[in-house]
């Protein structure tokens, strides 16, 4: 029972740990969808502050320092993009499949040029790394039946980025819905033209969306290579931004619904981890490679069997040109 | 010179922090000793492997090294196309009078490995992550797997696989997270053969406290104090050797199989792991390595069971 | 004599080749209701774009309060005290009406307060010009009545002193319409200055102080109302003279085409939104579906062209039932056995934009032999075709390749009829035929519809506009809250009494 | 597609399809020869390695026919689903999928002539493509489930479906690799060489085969399905205006599904070139990410044949040349081709309309002649 219960809690703390980029990407996903820019560039931004941070890390040995960068390559990026689909009307899948092709190439690049150790970082350690924090109480009250190691093992012993994230999603509601950025994000995702007559910029609304995905996309590919790994290898968010994209449309474009998204993709994964190679009574070993596929089934019957239409921002994907 | 070797690397691309690198590593090798320079490519689609080789047959390269097992069909028509350039594959057999194949003995490698691992565990579990669950994998898993039972009949082997798509050799979050699952459900010494994938492992068991064992060239360096040890694959020395001996005129086709008798695989012992290997592990694992080499111990290679 | 409040000088705007406006040079007094009139097409919308600073004018000069004041942006405009409200509502469907007004002016970046603030500001607006709204519910689910009062108090709340309307009524009811009318004498009252577009005369005539004509971009007449004359301005405007009313011969209903016993539709919602009605249409005859918006009308149409599942009755055509418990025949089996559909809503269901007028011209007939030259489409056929019907419906410009958004609305909407009618159809469903086009098309548009009717065929007409009811039908039901609250025969109804049983009362006719 | 800013009329038409489209490629040109530069090489060799790799002789013709192949494929497949509103990204899974079909036909009928072989393979990759994008489209239409979501899971399951076939079941006997035995040569699609040099023209080998003559074909396919056919104005029309589909008795469901399947099966065509045509063995990853790279080609192309056929051949060309590259330049590696490339697409597809309002007002002449349009 007390191993059972150990069991969950540690694939709950995996969840978390895996679901944390997810998070963050899908939060930027959805500021840049919600204001009516596709953002099928999640995975080239994070791959590309996953370098910089990386890089920067290793260079002035601090992990803010790494963040920072990290978050600024994703806001430059943000930027191009939003240079091409905002100013220059340009195609937003397009210029985001550029974005991800361009820094997949440009990364190991700059990498390779930089650190002269084919295209990824020096390992990172020490405060060049965001480690996991201990939170007080934590080793004092481990011993308490249930809530001991429901804190210590899954709330505690996070590096900040988890902490972050979790938090960044009630944050990221509050400004959604409960402030005036957030509302001209929403209006200018629904209907631009009613943003413009209301006498409101719909470009620079469209670029502020687009520096807060860009924030939010810094944090989470810095996670992938300052926090939970340590140091940058090339494609290393392997899918994690095709991925986050498909949480936010999951989670319809709402911070919440999304998060669960998030958290149900990381779980999967957690599970198939350990179920890999398992010996399931009265069906005997599954092959490794439908294990492996369960959270795509899993998803795709969900989305099925449960969720319904999801209803995109009116205005996504077109570029905003004065017309009636 | 008019001597011009190549080689064409595979997908992981020439730092793969693994297999491709190593053999970089050995080209680079020849390259210093003799002074000769390389022509090389990186494949990026499947169909650029018969190109490259095709390619580099036609510019006059005297011998064209081919990494991995995928190089196989490409290195076939090349060689059969041009009779008169030596070809080496790794990884694969390739029977054709200017081709020689190189296959190495993983499984043997991966058993002392796995005796290590075993040897090295408080708790009796030991982790095994792979890339993708391939053939060669599964020869590097069930050779570990063998090793660890004979060090310990009772130890339990976990195994995982990173994807099921090329991704899975370059992810190293991933990797670390399967290793996590692993210490989790109570494991302390993981093995990666897994290219890029491993970085992630072996900096999950840093993070852990826990032991990780490195593959293909010898790891140990990148986490002194958590790195158990390393599954030396030499594929560097094998690059090398081919090149030098096509330079001296000694090169020869057919296959060469490269075990522990050959000194082709082995583990790694070095200042970075001294002191987590003790003497009786080291005692151990070289006793059944001579029995290894003297045919007492059969270890078994998983793609002579099919 | 009273201060101008806008004055325009010299305005010229260019759309690519197209010469939107010409010189156009007038001023608007302050405290006055200012009319704009003219064609589909003439530039009155780009005019009072260029005003609102949503356009940019290529030449001329915007003066507020005779002051030059270079509007570059509706911030500009805003600035200026003018607000607008367009044509086409500027409305986030997925907003509160609450969010809708205090976009822009939110009050801080924190919108509690300012919405705090804006509720009370609102409550004050509401109960000055009586402009009532509940200011929680989802704009998407206004009916577009309320979607105007959304978009007059946020004019108001911007603290507009000058209000431009464009086409206000296309939309509305004959009450709100006048409930409109009521709000903008309550505007002019309190000293605010309305600029008014519109197409019917009639409210020209009933509101306005002064009147502005427009043709082809530029200002034909410029004159107080008092001094002209509903054919006056109907000839200004369309440079001929033009039949307001209509003129038909007495009606000779024959049979039974169309029979609706107790139909009940409910929407995906699961709201009833027809509920158990019952009526006949016979051919020779016009019969007119009067009501609010919103009261089942167009659900109704729907229904009965095939495009929405029933839940319960029996739609009778000549004699066999199409559609029982449930089960309806799909819009192509219905125009095969001869019923055609004019949907209320050009722009949602009648075309596809992005076609050309040739592709739109077979919409629904696709499958038609005619334009099925075996394997493939027979191109030649369907531009054969668009072209004919263009002719015949005086579509311009008459190009059967121009895509569908480069028509006009009255263009737009003569394509659809054109479409529909020429097919010569048994019974013709018509929904709002002259939703936003202007009298020369609306003439001809009722032209055809009664020359449809005198053929013999059995027309079905939805509108909102009681004069449009009132003057084409032979018979007038009227539907209020998903149900028929009564009929009356055209001969000698009483405005009046359809209004009344609009509101829901039972009125014995 | 929404056409942005209808272009004035009196633009030559040099202008619009030429001078910009060209304006555009320096401009990606000029800003990876920036990088090309920093990394320390001559910008202007690459430039002629890169042209004259893609362009410069038959055999690199032939690659880069080879490339454009899959590319028309993939390009196609995105653009048809596109005129039914859909946004399928999951070409590569239905690519695996294809793949498998003609491996299979190959592997259980390589001994069957080849005209017999051909067909089957070709309704096998049809077949298999259509059907794991008939999954798909099936959730969109009855279910509501996003399209881009279940197809990016459908990329997934369809690899993981794939290596478990190569690992398990197809591998050939004795095989250390996860890959099929190789087909009979009877099942191989005939080489371009080959083919044209029956007819007396040589050319030099190249992987160029048959599937480029089937791209052509369904090139031609595509344009006369979607422009001129009942059904394709019904796969418009739900693309369009999914109301007025209704309104016009035509099912959005029944065509969205049809319009997948039919996407699906343009993409499994990868299949019939790289296994039937190249591998001539069924192997993993053979699919290469020409799925993806096939969005921006529809995109690119404007979701139209000729378009498609153009882009394909701009991104065959790339991939070639790109080849070539890594291949003659020693400090430009295969990442660095990535970067050119990325700039390609950046440049001549999203910022296509960077230079548009300059180029345009330099060549247009207002006409004061035309009169408003309008009644
Ligand atoms: N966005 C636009 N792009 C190009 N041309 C336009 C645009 N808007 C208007 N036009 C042109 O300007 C002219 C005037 O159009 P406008 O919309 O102002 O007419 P209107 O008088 O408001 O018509 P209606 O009575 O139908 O509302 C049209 O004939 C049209 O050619
Ligand atoms: N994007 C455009 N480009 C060029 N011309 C246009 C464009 N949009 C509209 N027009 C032209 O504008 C004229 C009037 O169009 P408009 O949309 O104002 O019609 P409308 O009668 O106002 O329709 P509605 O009443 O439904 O708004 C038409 O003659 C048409 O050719
Ligand atoms: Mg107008
Ligand atoms: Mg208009």
């Amino acid at each position: 029972m007390a191993d059972a219960f150990l069991y969950v809690l540690l694939i709950l703390d995996a969840t978390f740990r895996v679901a944390t980029p997810l998070v963050l990407a899908a939060l930027a996903g959805m500021f840049s969808e919600r204001s009516g820019v596709i953002d099928i560039g999640l995975e080239g931004k994070m791959l590309g502050s996953a370098f910089a941070a990386a890089a920067c890390a290793s260079v002035t040995g601090s992990a803010w320092a790494g963040l920072l960068v990290g978050v600024a390559a994703a806001i430059a990026l943000s930027m191009l993009h939003g240079f091409a689909c905002i100013t220059h009307r340009g195609n937003q899948v397009v210029s985001g499949m550029a974005i991800n092709i361009v820094v997949a190439g440009l990364a190991p690049t700059l990498g390779f040029a930089w650190f002269h150790q084919g295209g990824q970082t020096p390992p990172l350690s020490g405060d060049a790394r965001f480690a996991s924090l201990t939170l007080p109480f934590a080793d004092a009250t481990a011993d308490w039946p249930i809530i001991g190691p429901l804190y210590s093992e899954l709330i505690s012993g996070h590096n900040i980025i988890v902490y972050m994230a979790a938090a960044a999603v009630p944050i990221a509601a509050w400004i959604l819905f409960r402030t005036r950025f957030g509302l001209r994000i929403r209006a200018v995702g629904e209907n631009p033209h009613a943003v413009d007559t209301a006498g409101i910029s719909v470009v620079a609304i469209r670029y502020r969306a687009l520096i807060v995905t860009g924030i939010l996309c810094g944090i989470a590919g810095s996670y992938l290579s300052i926090a939970h790994g340590a140091g940058f290898a090339r494609d290393m968010t392997a899918g994690k931004g095709y991925l986050a994209l498909a949480a936010l449309v999951f989670g319809k474009w709402k911070p919440v619904p999304t998060l669960f998204a998030c958290l149900l993709f990381a779980f999967t994964d957690a599970l198939q981890a350990r179920l890999q190679g398992a010996d399931i009574p009265g069906i005997g070993v599954i092959p490794v490679q439908f294990i492996q596929a369960l959270p795509y089934i899993l998803t795709v019957l969900l989305l099925a069997g449960f969720v319904g239409r999801a209803i995109p921002p009116k205005a996504i994907g077109q570029p905003y040109v004065k017309e009636r | 010179a008019d001597f011009t070797p190549a080689i064409v690397f595979d997908m992981g691309g020439k730092f793969d922090k693994s297999f491709n690198e190593a053999a970089y590593h050995g080209a680079e090798a020849f390259k210093k000793d003799s002074g000769v320079d390389y022509l090389e490519f990186e494949v990026t689609q499947a169909s650029q492997r018969e190109q490259a080789m095709m390619r580099m047959a036609k510019k006059g390269a005297n011998i064209i090294v081919a990494m991995g097992f995928a190089q196989a069909g490409a290195v076939e028509k090349a060689a059969k196309e041009y009779p008169d350039t030596k070809f080496t594959i790794i990884d694969m057999v390739v029977d054709l009078p200017n081709v020689q194949s190189i296959v190495f003995k993983e499984h043997e490698g991966s058993f002392l490995v796995g005796m290590a691992a075993a040897l090295a565990s408080k708790t009796g579990k030991v982790g095994f992550v792979g890339g993708m669950d391939i053939p060669l994998i599964r020869k590097f898993a069930q050779g570990y797997v063998e090793g660890a039972k004979y060090a310990n009949p009772d130890v339990e082997v976990f195994q995982n696989m990173t994807g099921t798509t090329p991704a899975a050799w370059n992810d190293p979050t991933k990797g670390g997270e399967l290793a996590r699952s692993q210490f989790d459900r109570g494991a302390d010494v993981v093995y990666a053969a897994a290219g890029g994938t491993g970085i992630g492992v072996y900096q999950a068991a840093k993070d852990a406290g826990k032991l990780a064992i490195g593959v293909d060239s010898n790891q140990n360096y990148l986490h002194p104090g958590t790195m158990l040890t390393s599954m030396i694959k030499r594929v560097d020395v094998a690059v090398e050797e081919a090149f030098t001996s096509a330079k001296n005129g000694t090169w020869k086709p057919g296959i060469q199989v490269l075990g522990l008798a050959e000194g082709g695989v082995g583990w790694a012992l070095d200042e970075y792991n001294e002191k987590l290997v003790t003497d009786d592990m080291k005692a151990k694992v070289e006793a059944a390595k001579a029995d290894i080499i003297a045919g007492k111990i059969k270890v078994t290679d998983y793609m002579m069971q099919n | 004599m009273s201060l101008p409040a806008l004055e325009l000088r010299q305005i010229n705007k260019w759309f690519g080749p197209v010469h939107a406006n010409r010189d156009v040079s007038f001023r608007v007094d302050r405290g006055t209701i200012h009319g704009i009139i003219g064609e589909n097409g003439a530039g009155k919308s780009t005019l009072m774009s260029i005003v609102y600073g949503y356009y940019q004018a290529d030449g001329g000069t915007i003066l507020v309060n005779d002051k030059p004041c270079p509007i570059e942006t509706p911030e500009d405009a805003i600035d200026a005290g003018i607000g607008m409200v367009h044509q086409h509502f500027m409305l986030v469907d997925t907003f509160t009406v609450l969010e809708n007004v205090i976009l822009g002016v939110e009050g801080g970046p924190v919108l509690r307060s300012g919405m705090a603030a804006a509720r009370k500001e609102l409550d004050r607006l509401e109960r000055d010009y009586a402009l009532q709204v509940d200011i929680d519910s989802m704009v998407g689910d206004l009916p577009v009545g309320l979607r105007q009062r959304v978009e007059i108090l946020k004019a108001l709340y911007r603290g507009a002193e000058i209000l431009i309307l464009d086409e206000p009524t296309g939309v509305l009811t004959p009450q709100e319409a006048d409930h409109l009318f009521r709000i903008l004498a309550n505007l002019k009252e309190q000293g605010k200055t309305v600029i008014l577009i519109t197409h019917k005369l009639r409210e020209i005539m009933a509101i306005t102080d002064n009147v502005t004509v427009m043709r082809q971009g530029a200002v034909v007449a410029n004159v107080p109302t008092a001094d002209t004359t509903r054919e006056k301005l109907a000839e200004l405007m369309v440079g001929r003279s033009v039949l307001l009313r209509v003129e038909k011969k007495p009606v000779t209903p024959g049979e039974v085409v169309l029979s609706v016993r107790g139909l009940k539709v409910t929407d995906g919602a699961g709201v009833h939104r027809v509920k158990d009605v019952s009526f006949d249409v016979r051919a020779g005859e016009i019969v007119g579906i009067a009501g609010v918006s919103g009261n089942g009308q167009s659900e109704l149409l729907e229904a009965l062209a095939g495009m929405r599942p029933i839940s319960g009755g029996e739609i009778v055509y000549k004699g066999k039932s199409i559609a029982a418990s449930g089960k309806i025949g799909s819009p192509r089996d219905l125009r095969r056995i001869g019923m055609a559909h004019v949907p209320e809503d050009r722009h949602r269901a009648g075309l596809v934009l992005s076609f050309s007028a040739n592709e739109c011209t077979i919409l629904g007939y696709h499958d038609d032999v005619a334009y099925n030259g075996g394997l493939f489409l027979d191109n030649k056929a369907m531009v054969r075709e668009c072209a004919r019907q263009e002719e015949a419906y005086d579509v311009r410009p008459q190009n059967p390749m121009l895509s569908a958004s480069g028509f006009s609305g009255g263009n737009q909407q003569k394509l659809v009829l054109a479409r529909e009618m020429e097919r010569d159809p048994d019974l013709l469903l018509v929904g709002q035929p002259t939703r936003g086009v202007d009298i020369g098309a609306i003439e001809f548009i009722h032209r055809r519809l009664i020359e449809m009717r005198d053929a013999g065929k059995a027309v079905l007409l939805v509108s909102v506009e009681l004069d449009e009811i009132m003057s084409l039908s032979d018979r007038i039901i009227v539907m209020f809250d998903g149900g028929i609250v009564g009929e009356v025969d055209q001969v000698g109804a009483e405005e009046a009494t359809i209004g009344l049983m609009m509101a829901g009362e039972r009125v014995a006719a | 597609m929404s056409v942005v800013g209808s272009a004035p009329q009196n633009v030559p038409r040099f202008v619009t399809l030429g001078l910009i489209p060209l304006a555009n490629l320096a401009a990606a040109f000029i800003i990876s020869g920036l990088v090309v530069v920093i990394v320390g090489d001559d910008p202007l060799q690459a430039l002629e390695v890169m042209l004259y790799g893609a362009f410069g002789s038959a055999e690199s013709w032939g690659f880069t026919l080879y490339y454009a192949t899959n590319f028309v494929f993939t390009g196609l497949a995105v653009a048809i689903a596109f005129h039914c509103g859909l946004f399928n990204i999951g070409g590569e899974g239905q690519a695996m999928l294809g793949g498998l079909g003609v491996g299979l036909v190959c592997l259980g009928f390589d001994d069957w002539p080849f005209v017999v072989v051909f067909p089957l393979a070709i309704v096998a990759c049809a077949l298999f493509g259509a059907a794991w994008a008939f999954v798909p489209g099936y959730l969109q239409a009855k279910r509501g489930s996003h399209v881009v979501i279940t197809t990016i899971m459908f990329n997934f399951l369809a690899s993981a479906l794939m290596t478990y076939l190569l690992v398990e079941v197809l591998i050939a006997p004795g095989q250390q690799s996860p890959e099929s035995r190789e087909f009979a040569p009877g099942a191989w699609l005939p080489y371009m060489h080959d083919m044209l040099r029956a007819i007396g023209i040589s050319m030099p080998e190249t992987p160029l085969n048959l599937a480029f003559v089937v791209a052509l074909a369904a090139s031609v396919f595509v344009y006369y399905f979607v422009w001129r056919t009942r059904w394709g104005y019904e796969i418009r029309t739900v693309g369009q205006n999914e109301t007025a589909a209704v309104y016009a008795g035509i099912s959005p469901s029944k065509n969205i599904i049809l319009a997948m399947a039919i996407s699906g099966a343009l993409a499994g065509f990868v299949g019939l070139n790289e296994i039937m045509g190249v591998q001539h063995r069924l192997i993993l990853d053979f699919s290469g990410g020409y799925g993806f790279v096939g969005i921006a080609v529809a995109l690119m192309g404007r979701n139209h044949p000729v378009g498609i056929a153009l882009s394909a051949l701009l991104f065959g060309a790339l991939y070639q040349g790109g080849t070539e590259l890594a291949f003659e330049m020693d400090k430009i590696t295969r990442e660095m081709v990535v970067v050119i490339q990325g700039f390609v697409i950046l440049f001549a597809g999203a910022l296509e309309h960077m230079f548009r309002p300059q180029l345009e007002s330099l060549f247009t002449r207002r006409s004061n002649a035309a009169a408003p349009a309008g009644e």
